[in-house]
């Protein structure tokens, strides 16, 4: 399952829910104010990191770029396009945590 | 494969609208089929003809209206959602349809795969 | 495609009235109907609200639509999931709901999930 | 007591239209004056004639036009975030015109308070 | 000060900033989905509980019963009508935590 | 009331892009420079995220509004005020920021609120 995240994880409780929530094999991809969560020294990055041995952490590159983190991306997270991301829902059925 | 897009949002105020976009045009790209894009919610808000955002900045509507006609796109306004936000046939941009409910729901059997976009 | 039956599930994770993402995603739910699909409704975090007894909208001068949760029975709408730690949260039980619930574990929700053809959320 | 009120957001998606519109009467009631009711952001589609909600639900542009006409109330939209949304003057509800931004920052010298209604 | 809250503490972050930066002897009234922070039994019951020394709570009436949460209004939490909006807004300056 | 002074706050807790408030407030705080107010801008929360250096909005298609911050200066809208807490809970300095500011905690950040006769929040 691609589990689409799209809020702040330091303002909305979607990131948190997901993360208990989510099947073991599962993939996480943030897009827009989510890629905040894979950014060195955010508050919410530990749980990221914490979910990596059975969670795929993907980001959404150009929501990355345009909020002006693409250098602080959290290691172990994989960088993506829109392509990727057409990929991604292509391979796996997808899930918006609205 | 196909897939099929759901919009809960309207313009510019979330980036909701914008995410689907790109979205489609990527999967258009690489040559896969968009069944439907249904908007529903304050997404009905997409469709109005009436929009003029600053020069400087990306015009959401035309960018639909535009994507719709060079790859056929099937834009649906969700018309429960429209008669309570003031969405009507005079005021549609070209490319966009009102109808009914039932279109999501078809989407979601038809389409191999659907993807929200919202809040 | 005549005859497909897909699981759909409609995840609700907002409170009702402050947005109004309850109430159509209500909408859709009852349209869903017509097209003999098998149908689930998951209610998460903040969405438990939803199915609270006793709401009275006269005050904020706005429909009360929650009657309609009792309605979906009718329209063979029967599995409704909620999630355990979600009451737990919010110092809710079984007793507080308009609607006899299947109550699941955040684990149990994410298998369920997982079955699902089409996951729609408002 | 003379208030301002700000409205950020749209109709029905939020409840800060149905928030707002409350205190205002609440306020009214109370014997206090309305400076201006400035609608920004989503709250700019507060103002069209053509919303149509089910019957049995509240009509929120028809009741600002209500309140507008029975208090003489000056209901104003912002014409920025208007050309954004496709807001025009021709489908503009009674009770409301559009205006510049500059009349929100003139509310907040001019009212007393200024109390804001959002997301 | 009067500090209008209109989220759910479990969905948002606005009462718990409003929390740390509302001064002492202020105002926080709880209205739309916030007046679920002021019901016995939610999970950020306590750090109103906590506030309530140094912080006076008011929770909007019609907002609770919209929501058939009227039953269960936490201790100590006063409850208003709009009425009761409207004098705490005439009787201190306003900010939104939005 | 003409010639009268208020001091205004612009509240920021919101992130740029995700939704268009950031945007939107920049644009009430160049026109609140006409009218000789006294104006302040807080960011808060992912407020700060707002005056992050190296904003890159191509591939999003989207316009680059962060610029602007840097042009307040000439609007002689020189009080910007930024949250300590909030910058240390996303790993951010002041080095990190597009433009010069005042740091304060929480408490200072209440304090200077308290001060001020209209507070918008976006």
């Amino acid at each position: 399952m691609l589990h689409i995240i799209n809020k702040s994880p330091l303002e909305k409780n979607s990131l948190d829910t997901c993360l208990a929530v989510a099947q073991d094999g599962g993939i996480i991809l943030l897009i827009e104010d989510a890629v905040y969560a894979a950014t060195s020294g955010n508050a919410a990055a530990a749980k990221l990191s914490a979910a990596q041995g059975r969670l795929k952490i993907c980001v959404l590159g150009p929501d990355l770029e345009a909020r002006g983190m693409a250098d602080r991306l959290l290691e172990g997270v994989t960088r993506i396009d829109y392509g990727g991301f057409v990929d991604l829902a292509a391979e796996h059925k997808c899930q918006s945590w609205l | 494969m196909k897939f099929g897009i759901l919009v809960n949002e309207g313009p510019y105020q979330h980036q909701a609208s914008d995410s689907a976009y790109l979205f489609c045009k990527a999967a258009l790209e690489k040559g896969h089929e968009i069944h439907r894009v249904f908007f529903y919610h304050d997404g009905v808000n997409n469709s109005t003809r009436l929009t003029e955002p600053p020069q400087d900045d990306r015009n959401i509507v035309k960018r639909w209206t535009k994507l719709a006609e060079e790859h056929k796109l099937d834009l649906v306004v969700c018309v429960a959602a429209a008669l309570r936000r003031g969405i009507v046939d005079d005021n549609l941009a070209p490319g966009f349809r009102i109808s009914g409910l039932g279109q999501l729901v078809e989407t979601g059997i038809e389409a191999d795969r659907t993807v929200t976009f919202g809040d | 495609m005549a005859g497909t039956i897909k699981k759909f599930m409609f995840v609700n994770r907002k409170a009702p009235y402050g947005t109004v993402y309850a109430l159509e995603s209500l909408e859709v739910v009852l349209i869903s109907a017509a097209f003999d699909q098998d149908v689930s409704l998951a209610f998460l975090d903040d969405g438990v609200y939803q199915l609270k007894k006793g709401q009275q909208t006269k005050g904020i001068e706005t429909k009360n639509f929650s009657p309609t949760y009792r309605a979906l029975d009718g329209y063979d709408i029967e599995k409704l999931y909620v999630e355990q730690e979600a009451m737990e949260a919010r110092g809710l039980t079984e007793e507080d709901l308009l609607v006899d619930v299947t109550v699941l574990s955040r684990r149990e929700m994410g298998a369920l999930m997982e079955e699902q053809d089409v996951v729609l959320s408002f």
